[in-house]
C-alpha cells in the first residue's frame, strides 16, 4: 500500500517535469526548424493535450515501464534504461558491499576500542572524507592512481561480458579493476556513515544490561562484542543502511560522471543538459522504484533480526 | 574463615570534581548457605560492593584497597584473572528481567552460550543441563519453551530465567541485586521463595542487595545496613532492625510503613523534628477553606478503558486491551482513598481518566455534580484548576528546561492571567515554603534537586490552582523509605490543613494502609473490593485481597 | 541583570559540557576555526584585500597569477588569481560566506520545517502522524541532489531566466532545506513519543495548556539537543550538497560564488599547472566541512545521555 | 610537491603503458560526447557527423585540404543551371558486400529528404532526384544553385536494400516506439566498419578491406570512448589509456604538449565567436535606459567593440589559441579577405568617449546572454567581456546558462546581448548572410535591417557568375562591416592532443578523417 503511494508521488513527480520544464521541442530539433514543425511536432507528441489527460496517459504508460522516447536519442527509454541499469546497479551493489563490510567491521572496531589510538585515527580519517566533496576524491583518485601510479583505469568499465540482458564487468580482471575507483569514491561517504553508526549503537548497546549481565556470566568477549553487541546493534544499521543504498543510487551521479561509468546516474544528468524529459521522468521512477524495493528487503530483514517482530504472541504464560 | 571474606574495602568513583568515596572501609563475610542482606538506601553503596566483587564496577570506578578473599583469591587483586570466576563461582542478577537478556537470542541460545563457556558439554548436554536448570527455576515446560525468546515470558518468568543463567556453572555464590524490586508483590515473593530454596538446595552463598527492609527481614540470615559507603550495623535481623543501636539504623526503621497497624505519623529522626509545615503555611492566606461536608466529590459509574493494540508492524491479534472494566466508585470530600492493586490492575489508567488525561470508553465520572467526560472550553478549564496530580517518576515530572519558579508559576498564571508579576513571587515563594522548600530554590533548576525535594516541588506545582483534588499516583514508590516517611508526613499535614481531598494511588500495601481512609482493590482493571481501610488489613473479604495481603513480605523486626 | 549574567556563566563554566568542551581539543581546534572562518568570511568586506567581484575592478591581464611564494607570485595576490585576475583569497572569503548562508538558510529551514512537523506528529498521533511519516519516507526516496535538481528546472520553468539567478540561492537552498527535513522529522518525533509520556507533560495538560503551548514551550526545548546534534552534521552535509550541486552546474552562478562554484570553475585548471585555483577553495570547504563535522562528532559524543 | 618530479613520473609511467600497449594498431579516440545516432539522416550534429564520415560516404566530399573532392560519383556535369547528373564510382560495395547503385544513391537522397530527417535543409533546394541508367543520378534544383556540392557533402548514401529489410526506410522518428535499425547499425561504403557499438561507452571501427580507395592510413582498428568529464578525458590521454583527444581543453594543452610522449596540433576552425547587440528593438528588455535603445546607435555599438581587449582574451582566456576576428567568415570560406578580418582598435578612452557622445557618459546596465557547454571558454569569455566593459561604464549582467536554454532564449527574441558562434559547412558568405544579415533570417536576432543587403542576398543565391557573385558578396560584407551590426571576437582554434607515436591529421571542420591518419 505504502508503496503504492510513494510510487504514485514520485509519478506526479516526474510527470510535472514535462509540465515545468523548459520546451522539449527545442531540444529535438535543430537549430533551423521552422515553427510550423515545430507545432507538429508538439502535436505528434501530445504535449498540446490537456494536463490530466497528460498525467493518465504518463501513469498508464509507466506502469508498462513506457517513457516514450528519448527527446535526444530517439531511442525507447525503456531500452535505455534496461542498457543502463547493469552498470548502475553493479558500481551500487560493489559499493554498498564496500560501505558495509567495512563499516561494520570499522564500526565495531571503534565502538570497542573507545579511547584506543587507531580508533582515533579511523574516526578522523573517516571525517576528513566526508569533508571531501564526492567529485574531489573522484579527481583525486584518477590523478593518483590513473596518473600518476599508472596501475588503474580512469574511466569506463573496461571489458563487460553480456549474459543475457545483463551487461557485466565482474568477470573479466579489467572490468573488475575499472570497478574499483568508482565504487571506492561511491562508497567512502556512506562507509563513513555507518561506521558512526555502529560505532554509537556498539557502544550504547555495551553499556547496556544484558551485556553486563553477559559479562558477569563469564561470556567471552569475542563473543559479546559479536555475538550479543553487533547482532543487537544491526536493527538500526539496517534501516539507516537500507535507506542509504538508495541514496547511493542517486549520488551515483557524479561517480559515474567523473569516472565516464556508463549507468543511469550519467544518463541522467545528461538528460538533465539537453533537458530530456523522458529519461529524466524514467529514472526518477526508478528511483523511487529502488527505493520500494530496498524498503521491502529492510522489512524482511528486520523480521529476520529481530525475534520480537517475528513472534506474535506475547507473554505466552500470561 | 566464612567462604567469602571482604576486609576493608575502599571503593572511589573519580570525578572532575572530587574523588567521591562510594565504598569505605567495609568489611563482612559471607558463609555458604546463607543469605546476607545488605541493605541501604540509594547511594549507600550495596549495589557498588556487588559488582566490585566481580569486578564489574562502572568506569571510573575503582577499588581502593582492601581485599575480597575467596578460598585462596584475591579478587581485588588487579592480579586475579577475575573473569575467570564470573558465572563460574559467583553468579550476579540484576534488579530489571526485562532488560537483563538479550532481546534479539532465545533463552536457549543463552543458556547453552553460557554453560559451554564454563563446562566442556557438547551441545545435546548442554541442553539437557539448560533445561535441567529452567525446571530447577520453575520455569513450566521448560523443554517446550527452550527455543522462546526473552520477549515472550511475563517479568517473574523471565526473572527466573536469569537466575537461572546466573546458576548455568554451579556457581557457590549468588549476588542478587535487588532482584525483586521490579516485579509485583506477589511475584516478588515467590522469587524470594525460590532464593531461598536454591540456598537450601545448592548450599549456595547469597548476597540479597535490597533497600526494602521488608524483604530483608524475611528471608536474610544476617543483615549489613549500610549508609553512605559505610556499615552502621551488621547482624541478625532481627536484632538488627529489631533493636536497632545506631540512630541511622533507628530513623531507617522507623520510617518504614508498618503493615500491622495504622500510625498518625512517621516519626522522622533528627534535627529536622515534625510539623515544620505548622509555622509557614502562609498559603492559606490566598486559600478559600470551604467546609468538608463529606459529600460525594467524585462519582466514577462504570467506568471501562480499552485500548486496541494499533501498532505499523503488528499483523493479526488486534484484540483491544481491556484495561479498566465497569468500575463504580466514589470519593468523598475530605477523604483520602486508596486505589490498589498490581502492575496492569488499570490503576494508573482510572486515575488519568479522572484528571482527564485519556477518555474512557465507556461509562461516567461526575466531578461535583459535573460529568467531566463531557467537559469543554472554560468548564473544562475550571475543573482542571481543581484537580491536580503528583506523579511517580520524580525526574520525568518536571520540565527540566524550566526554572523551579516558572514551573511553579505556571499554573498560577494560566489560571489568574491578571495576576502581577510580584504577586506571583510571593505566591511562589509561599508555595514552596508549604513544601518545606527555602525560597532560594526558586531560582534553581529540576537537575539540582534530589528524588525528595523534586516531589515537593511536584506537590507545590499541584497546590497553585488550590485544587480539591489531589491525585497521587505512587508519589513515593521511586523514593527511599525515609524519603518516602517525609513526604507521606507532608501530604497529611497539608490535607489536614488545607482541606485536600486525596486519591492515593499504590501498589504498596502498607503505604496505603497509612494514607488512606478508603480503599478500593483492583485485579485486572475491575475493583475486587473496596473497604474502609483498617477493616480491609484486618479482614480481607475477596479472595485476591486476601492473596495480596498475604504475598506482602511483613516488617517484623 | 549582571548578577543573572554573572550566574549565568557561572553555570556554563560548571556545566559538564563546558568542562567536556575545554579538555576536548577536537572540539577546541575546530570551534577555534570555526570562529575564524565565520568572522573574516561574515566581515569579508573589510578583511578581504580585493573586491573580486565588481567586474571593472579586475584586469584580465592579472589572470593565473600563482600564489606569493612562487616564482611569478605577488604579494598583492597572497593565494594567487584565477582566470579572470580576481583574487582567490578574497574570493573564498566571499564564496565561503555564500556557502554558509546557503548551508546555514537550507538547515534552519530544515530544522523549522522538520521540527514542527515532526514535533506535531509524534504529539498528536494517528492519521496525521501516519501522513506526515509516510510523506517523510516519500521524500527520502529523492535525494537532496536529485531534489535540487528537480527543483532548479522547476524553478526554471516557472520563473524568466533572467530571474533565475537572483533566485538561485533561494532555490538552492530550499532544495537542500527541503530534502533534508525527513532527517528532522524522524528524530524530532522520535523523541517527542519519549518525551510525550513523561509526567511534566502531563502536568501540563492537568495544568489546563493549551496544545501549542505544551508542544513548543515544553516539549521542543526538551529535544533540541538531538536535533542540535545532526543539525550540525546536517549543516556539513548541506555545505557539500551545495558546493555538489554547484559543481554540477545547478548551484549558485559564477557572478557570486560559493565554494562549490570555485572549485567548479577552478577544476577546469587541474592538468594545467594552475593548481592554486582549484586547491585553496577545495582546501577551504574541507577545512569548514571537516571543524564543523568534528564539533559535530563531539557534540553526538557528549550529548549523548545513553553513553557516558 | 615537486611539479616537474610529477611530470617525471608520469612520463615513466606512459612509457611504460606505450610500451606494453604495442599490439595491432588500435587508435583509441575519446571526446566529450557520443555519436548520438549511428543514422546518418537522423541527427544533424558534430560527434554524430564524425562518425558517420567513418563509416558512410558522399557523392563528393572534402578532403584534408577542404575542398571538394569526388568520392561516390568520379564525375558530374552540369546540364543546365538546375540540373546536374553525377556518374557514380565503379565497385564500390556496401560493408554488407552489396554493389552501390544507382537507385541507392536515389533512395537516400529522399531519405534525407524526408520529414523526420536532420539534412534535409541541406538540400531543400533538390526538387527531384533519379537514376539516369545504372551509374548515373540526376538532381534537380530549384534554382541555380552554385553551392550545392558543398549540400550534398554531407548527404550520405546508404544501401536501399538492406535499408528496407531492416525497417529503417526513414530515419527514426519521435512518435515511434520501436527505433529503427539503421540508428545502432550502420552498412555504409566508408574505409571504416563497426563491429561494436555501445552507445555512450564504446563504439569498435574496424578496417573496411573491401574498401574501393588507396589506403592511405595503416590502422585496423578505432575505438571510441567518449568522455564527458574533461579533467577524466584529459587524465585518460596522460594516463595512456587513450591515443587522442579531439577536444582537449585550450588550458591543459601545454601540460599535455610538453607531457612526454604526447604532442598537440592546431588549426583554426571554421567557426568564429561574435556577440549580438539588438540593434532592431525599440527599447532593450534588460537595461535602465527606458523608451529608446541604445545599441540602435552606432557609436555605442563601436563603443561595445572598442571596450574589448581581444589579445588579452586571447593570452588569458584562449592560451593564444585564437586568432581575432574581424568579420563573422574565415579564410576558406568564398568573400573572405584579410583586409576585411581586420579589428578596429582596442581603444577605452575612444570607447568612452563615443558613449558621452552618444549621450551615455555615464554608462547604463545590460544583460549578456552566454552559452556555458557550447564554445571554448565560452563562460570565461563572457566574464572578461563584462570586466572590459565595465571599465568604460557598461554594467553588463552576466547570464549564463546551458547551451539547450541559451539557444531557446536567442530564438524567442529574449536576448539583447548575447554570445553566438557562426560555422560555415558550406564554405561560402552566402551561408552567413542568409541566417545571420537578411531581415528575416532565422538568426538575425539583432533586427539587422538593410535593404541593400537583402538584394545582395538574392544576388549570391541566383548569380552563377564567380565574378559577379563574389562582387555581391564583398558588397554585403562592407556594409555590415561599417554597421558593426555585430562584434566579432575571434575564429576559434581546434586543437588535438594525441600520442606523438599517432598522427590523425588535424581538419578545420574538426571532424578527423582516420582514412588518412597513422600509427607508428
Amino acid at each position: 500500500m505504502q508503496s503504492v503511494g510513494v510510487m504514485l508521488c514520485v509519478a506526479l513527480l516526474s510527470f510535472s517535469l514535462f509540465n515545468f520544464v523548459g520546451d522539449p521541442i527545442n531540444n529535438m530539433v535543430g537549430e533551423e526548424t521552422s515553427t510550423e514543425e515545430r507545432a507538429e511536432l508538439r502535436e505528434t507528441l501530445g504535449l498540446n493535450d490537456p494536463i490530466h489527460i497528460q498525467f493518465g496517459r504518463f501513469v498508464v504508460n509507466a506502469a508498462q515501464f513506457n517513457f516514450g522516447k528519448s527527446y535526444q536519442l530517439r531511442r525507447p527509454v525503456s531500452e535505455l534504461i534496461a542498457e543502463r541499469m547493469p552498470a548502475t546497479l553493479e558500481l551500487v551493489i560493489a559499493s554498498s558491499i564496500l560501505a558495509l563490510g567495512f563499516g561494520v567491521f570499522l564500526g565495531v572496531y571503534t565502538g570497542i576500542n573507545r579511547t584506543g589510538v587507531l580508533s582515533n585515527i579511523i574516526l578522523f580519517v573517516s571525517l576528513a572524507g566526508v569533508s571531501l566533496p564526492t567529485f574531489v576524491i573522484g579527481i583525486l583518485f584518477i590523478y593518483i592512481f590513473a596518473v600518476i601510479l599508472g596501475v588503474l583505469p580512469s574511466f569506463g568499465r573496461g571489458e563487460v561480458v553480456q549474459i543475457g540482458f545483463w551487461s557485466t564487468g565482474l568477470l573479466t580482471a579489467s572490468g573488475l579493476k575499472a570497478l574499483i575507483l568508482p565504487s571506492l569514491t561511491l562508497s567512502l561517504f556512506q562507509m563513513t556513515y555507518i561506521i558512526r553508526l555502529v560505532r554509537a549503537e556498539i557502544m550504547e548497546i555495551l553499556q547496556t544490561d544484558y551485556i553486563k549481565f553477559a559479562r558477569a556470566r563469564g561470556i567471552s568477549n569475542r563473543s559479546i562484542y559479536f555475538g550479543h553487541a553487533l547482532r543487537n546493534s544491526l536493527i538500526p544499521v539496517v534501516t539507516i543502511a537500507g535507506i542509504n543504498i538508495g541514496t547511493l543510487v542517486a549520488f551515483s551521479i557524479i561517480t559515474e560522471t567523473v569516472f565516464q561509468w556508463p549507468g543511469m546516474g550519467f544518463l541522467f544528468i545528461q538528460a538533465v543538459k539537453f533537458v530530456d524529459i523522458p529519461i529524466m521522468s524514467a529514472y526518477l521512477v526508478f528511483i523511487a522504484l529502488v527505493f520500494v524495493a530496498i524498503n521491502f528487503i529492510v522489512d524482511i530483514l528486520y523480521f529476520l533480526i529481530d525475534p520480537r517482530l517475528r513472534t506474535k504472541s506475547e507473554n505466552r504464560d500470561g | 574463615m566464612d567462604f567469602l571474606e571482604i576486609t576493608n574495602l575502599n571503593i572511589s568513583y573519580p570525578t572532575r570534581r572530587l574523588l567521591v568515596a562510594a565504598v569505605q572501609d567495609v568489611s563482612f563475610s559471607v558463609r555458604k548457605g546463607e543469605i546476607l542482606g545488605l541493605v541501604g538506601e540509594s547511594g549507600s553503596g550495596k549495589s557498588t560492593i556487588g559488582r566490585a566483587i566481580l569486578g564489574l564496577l562502572d568506569e571510573p570506578g575503582k577499588i581502593e584497597g582492601g581485599t575480597i578473599q575467596l578460598e585462596n583469591h584475591d579478587l581485588a587483586d588487579p592480579a586475579t584473572e577475575i573473569s575467570s570466576f564470573r558465572g563460574k563461582r559467583i553468579g550476579l542478577i540484576f534488579q530489571d528481567p526485562q532488560t537483563s537478556l538479550n532481546p534479539v537470542m532465545t533463552i536457549g541460545e543463552q543458556l547453552i552460550e553460557t554453560i559451554q563457556t564454563h563446562l566442556q558439554l557438547d551441545a545435546n548436554e548442554a541442553r539437557k543441563r539448560a533445561v535441567a536448570l529452567l525446571d530447577d527455576v520453575g520455569i513450566i515446560n521448560a523443554d517446550a519453551r527452550f527455543n522462546d525468546y526473552p520477549h515472550q515470558f511475563s517479568g517473574g518468568m523471565r526473572q527466573r530465567v536469569v537466575i537461572a543463567l546466573a546458576l548455568c556453572a554451579d556457581p557457590d555464590i549468588l549476588i542478587a541485586d535487588e532482584p525483586t524490586t521490579a516485579l509485583d508483590v506477589s511475584i516478588q515473593s515467590q522469587i524470594l521463595a525460590l532464593l531461598q530454596k536454591l540456598k537450601a538446595d545448592r548450599n549456595l552463598a547469597v548476597i540479597l542487595i535490597t533497600h526494602d527492609m521488608a524483604v530483608i527481614s524475611e528471608v536474610a540470615d544476617r543483615v549489613v545496613v549500610l549508609k553512605d559507603g559505610r556499615i552502621v550495623e551488621m547482624g541478625a535481623p532481627a536484632a538488627v532492625l529489631g533493636t536497632p543501636s545506631q540512630t541511622y539504623t533507628k530513623s531507617l526503621v522507623s520510617s518504614v510503613p508498618p503493615t500491622d497497624r495504622r500510625i498518625d505519623r512517621f516519626p522522622i529522626m533528627g534535627a529536622e523534628q515534625n510539623h515544620a509545615a505548622d509555622h509557614n503555611l502562609k498559603i492559606l492566606n490566598r486559600w478559600q477553606l470551604q467546609k468538608n461536608t463529606g459529600a460525594s466529590l467524585v462519582r466514577v459509574e462504570a467506568l471501562s478503558k480499552s485500548f486496541s493494540s494499533e501498532g505499523f508492524m503488528r499483523i493479526g491479534t488486534n484484540e483491544p486491551v481491556h484495561a479498566v472494566r465497569n468500575v463504580s466508585f466514589e470519593i468523598r470530600e475530605g477523604e483520602s482513598f486508596g486505589l490498589v492493586g498490581e502492575s496492569g490492575s488499570g490503576k494508573s489508567t482510572i486515575a488519568k481518566m479522572i484528571v482527564r488525561l485519556i477518555e474512557p470508553t465507556s461509562g461516567a465520572i461526575f466531578f461535583e455534580q459535573d460529568d467531566i467526560t463531557t467537559l469543554d472550553g472554560p468548564a473544562l478549564l475550571a475543573f482542571r484548576r481543581k484537580i491536580q496530580m503528583v506523579f511517580q517518576d520524580p525526574y520525568s515530572s518536571l520540565n527540566g528546561r524550566m526554572k523551579i519558579k516558572n514551573i511553579i508559576a505556571e499554573p498560577i498564571l494560566h489560571h489568574n492571567a491578571r495576576l502581577e508579576r510580584a504577586d506571583i513571587d510571593h505566591y511562589v515563594d509561599d508555595l514552596l515554603a508549604a513544601v518545606d522548600l527555602p525560597a532560594s530554590s526558586k531560582e534553581r533548576y529540576p537537575h539540582e534537586f534530589s528524588g525528595g525535594q523534586r516531589q515537593r516541588i511536584s506537590i507545590a506545582r499541584a497546590l497553585a490552582t488550590q485544587p480539591k483534588l489531589l491525585v497521587c499516583d505512587e508519589p513515593t514508590s521511586a523514593l527511599d523509605v525515609s524519603i518516602q516517611a517525609q513526604i507521606l508526613n507532608l501530604l497529611k499535614d497539608l490535607q489536614e490543613k488545607l482541606g485536600l481531598t486525596i486519591l492515593f494511588i499504590s501498589h504498596d500495601l502498607p503505604v496505603v494502609r497509612q494514607m488512606c481512609d478508603r480503599i478500593a482493590v483492583l485485579k485486572d482493571g475491575a475493583v475486587c473490593e473496596i473497604a474502609a481501610a483498617e477493616q480491609l488489613f484486618a479482614s480481607p473479604e475477596h479472595s485476591y485481597s486476601q492473596h495480596l495481603l498475604n504475598s506482602m513480605p511483613k516488617f517484623q523486626p | 541583570m549582571a548578577d543573572r549574567s554573572a550566574g549565568l556563566i557561572h553555570r556554563i563554566r560548571d556545566s559538564d559540557i563546558f568542562h567536556s568542551f575545554i579538555h576536548s581539543p577536537t572540539a577546541l581546534i575546530s570551534s577555534c576555526l570555526l570562529v575564524v572562518i565565520l568572522l573574516t568570511s561574515f566581515l569579508c568586506e573589510f578583511v578581504a584585500p580585493h573586491d573580486p567581484f565588481t567586474p571593472a575592478s579586475l584586469s584580465l591581464m592579472d589572470a593565473f597569477t600563482p600564489p606569493f611564494w612562487a616564482e611569478d607570485g605577488s604579494m598583492v595576490f597572497l593565494f594567487g588569481t584565477d582566470g579572470q585576475g580576481r583574487d582567490l583569497l578574497s574570493a573564498i572569503l566571499y564564496g565561503t560566506r555564500i556557502s554558509l548562508i546557503v548551508g546555514f538558510s537550507a538547515i534552519l529551514f530544515s530544522v523549522i520545517f522538520g521540527v514542527s512537523l515532526g514535533l506535531t506528529a509524534g504529539y498528536f498521533g494517528g492519521r496525521y502522524e501516519t501522513v506526515i511519516m509516510r510523506l517523510a519516507d516519500v521524500q527520502l526516496t529523492i535525494p537532496s541532489i536529485l531534489m535540487a535538481l528537480l527543483v532548479d528546472g522547476v524553478v526554471r520553468g516557472i520563473i524568466s531566466r533572467e530571474l533565475h539567478d537572483e533566485v538561485a540561492i533561494y532555490v538552492l537552498i530550499f532544495a537542500i532545506g527541503i530534502s533534508e527535513w525527513p532527517q528532522f522529522a524522524r528524530v524530532a518525533r522520535g523523541a517527542t513519543l519519549v518525551e510525550k509520556n513523561k509526567d511534566y507533560i502531563s502536568a501540563a495538560r492537568i495544568i489546563g495548556l493549551p496544545n501549542r503551548l505544551i508542544m513548543f514551550k515544553h516539549i521542543l526545548p526538551n529535544i533540541l539537543r538531538p536535533i542540535l546534534v545532526i543539525g550540525t552534521i546536517g549543516l556539513a552535509l548541506a555545505i557539500l550538497a551545495e558546493s555538489t550541486l554547484s559543481f554540477l552546474g545547478v548551484g549558485v552562478p559564477p557572478t557570486t560564488p560559493s565554494l562549490g562554484t570555485l572549485i567548479r570553475l577552478g577544476n577546469d585548471f587541474l592538468f594545467s599547472g594552475e593548481w592554486w585555483i582549484s586547491f585553496f577553495p577545495s582546501f577551504f570547504l574541507v577545512i569548514l566541512a571537516f571543524s564543523i563535522n568534528l564539533l559535530g562528532d563531539w557534540m553526538r559524543d557528549t550529548l549523548n545521555p545513553k553513553i557516558n | 610537491m615537486n611539479l616537474k618530479k610529477i611530470t617525471s613520473f608520469v612520463a615513466v609511467a606512459l612509457l611504460a603503458t606505450v610500451a606494453s600497449t604495442a599490439q595491432a594498431n588500435t587508435v583509441k579516440w575519446s571526446m566529450k560526447g557520443d555519436s548520438l545516432t549511428l543514422d546518418p539522416h537522423e541527427q544533424n550534429e558534430g560527434p554524430t557527423t564524425m562518425v558517420s564520415r567513418q563509416i558512410y560516404e558522399a557523392l563528393v566530399s572534402r578532403g584534408l585540404d577542404m575542398s571538394i573532392e569526388p568520392q561516390l560519383a568520379t564525375e558530374w556535369t552540369i546540364e543546365n543551371p538546375t540540373t546536374w547528373v553525377f556518374t557514380l564510382r565503379k565497385g564500390v560495395t556496401f560493408h554488407d558486400g552489396s554493389p552501390l547503385t544507382a537507385s541507392d544513391v536515389v533512395f537516400s537522397f529522399n531519405r534525407a529528404k524526408s520529414k523526420t530527417s536532420d539534412f534535409k535543409e541541406y538540400i531543400d533546394s533538390v526538387t527531384s532526384v533519379e537514376a539516369v541508367g545504372a551509374d548515373k543520378v540526376k538532381l534537380v534544383t530549384e534554382g541555380p544553385n552554385p553551392i550545392l556540392l558543398n549540400q550534398i557533402s554531407n548527404i550520405f548514401v546508404m544501401s536501399e536494400a538492406w535499408s528496407k529489410a531492416n525497417d529503417s526506410a526513414l530515419p527514426g522518428d519521435f512518435n515511434a516506439d520501436e527505433k529503427t535499425f539503421a540508428s545502432s547499425n550502420a552498412n555504409g561504403t566508408g574505409p571504416f566498419k563497426i563491429t561494436l557499438r555501445e552507445q555512450d561507452t564504446k563504439t569498435v571501427f574496424e578496417k573496411n578491406d573491401g574498401w574501393w580507395g588507396t589506403v592511405a592510413h595503416n590502422l585496423d582498428r578505432i575505438e571510441l570512448y567518449p568522455i564527458a568529464n574533461s579533467a577524466t578525458r584529459v587524465a585518460s590521454l596522460l594516463s595512456g589509456e587513450i591515443d587522442i583527444v579531439t577536444d582537449a581543453p585550450v588550458q591543459d594543452l601545454k601540460r599535455i604538449d610538453s607531457s612526454a610522449g604526447h604532442t598537440v596540433n592546431s588549426v583554426e576552425q571554421m567557426r568564429t565567436i561574435f556577440l549580438g547587440m539588438d540593434q532592431g528593438s525599440a527599447e532593450l528588455r534588460s537595461s535602465n535606459i527606458k523608451g529608446k535603445n541604445p545599441l540602435a546607435d552606432k557609436r555605442v555599438r563601436q563603443a561595445f567593440y572598442q571596450a574589448i581587449d581581444i589579445e588579452a582574451i586571447k593570452k588569458k582566456v584562449m592560451r593564444g589559441l585564437s586568432s581575432p576576428a574581424g568579420i563573422i567568415t574565415f579564410p576558406g570560406v568564398t568573400g573572405y579577405t584579410k583586409d576585411l578580418d581586420a579589428r578596429l582598435a582596442y581603444d577605452p578612452d575612444a570607447s568612452k568617449k563615443l558613449l558621452a557622445d552618444a549621450g551615455y557618459g555615464d554608462g547604463f546596465d545590460i544583460t549578456l546572454n552566454c552559452p556555458n557547454d557550447r564554445y571554448v571558454n565560452d563562460e570565461a569569455i563572457c566574464t572578461a567581456v563584462v570586466g572590459m566593459l565595465g571599465k568604460v561604464g557598461i554594467n553588463v549582467n552576466l547570464f549564463a546558462q546551458t547551451k539547450s536554454t541559451h539557444f531557446q532564449d536567442l530564438k524567442n527574441g529574449l536576448s539583447d546581448f548575447y554570445m553566438l558562434g557562426w560555422g560555415v559547412p558550406t564554405l561560402d558568405s552566402h551561408y552567413v548572410f542568409s541566417f545571420l544579415y537578411d531581415s528575416k533570417g532565422s538568426w538575425n536576432k539583432v533586427g539587422f535591417d538593410n535593404a541593400r543587403v537583402d538584394e545582395l542576398i538574392q544576388t549570391m543565391v541566383v548569380e552563377v557568375d564567380p565574378a559577379k557573385r563574389n562582387a555581391a558578396i564583398a558588397e554585403a560584407w562592407a556594409i555590415v562591416s561599417d554597421d558593426i551590426s555585430y562584434l566579432p571576437l575571434h575564429h576559434q582554434v581546434i586543437s588535438w592532443a594525441s600520442k606523438s607515436n599517432v598522427d590523425v591529421p588535424i581538419r578545420p571542420n574538426n571532424e578527423p578523417l582516420f582514412r588518412f591518419a597513422t600509427v607508428n
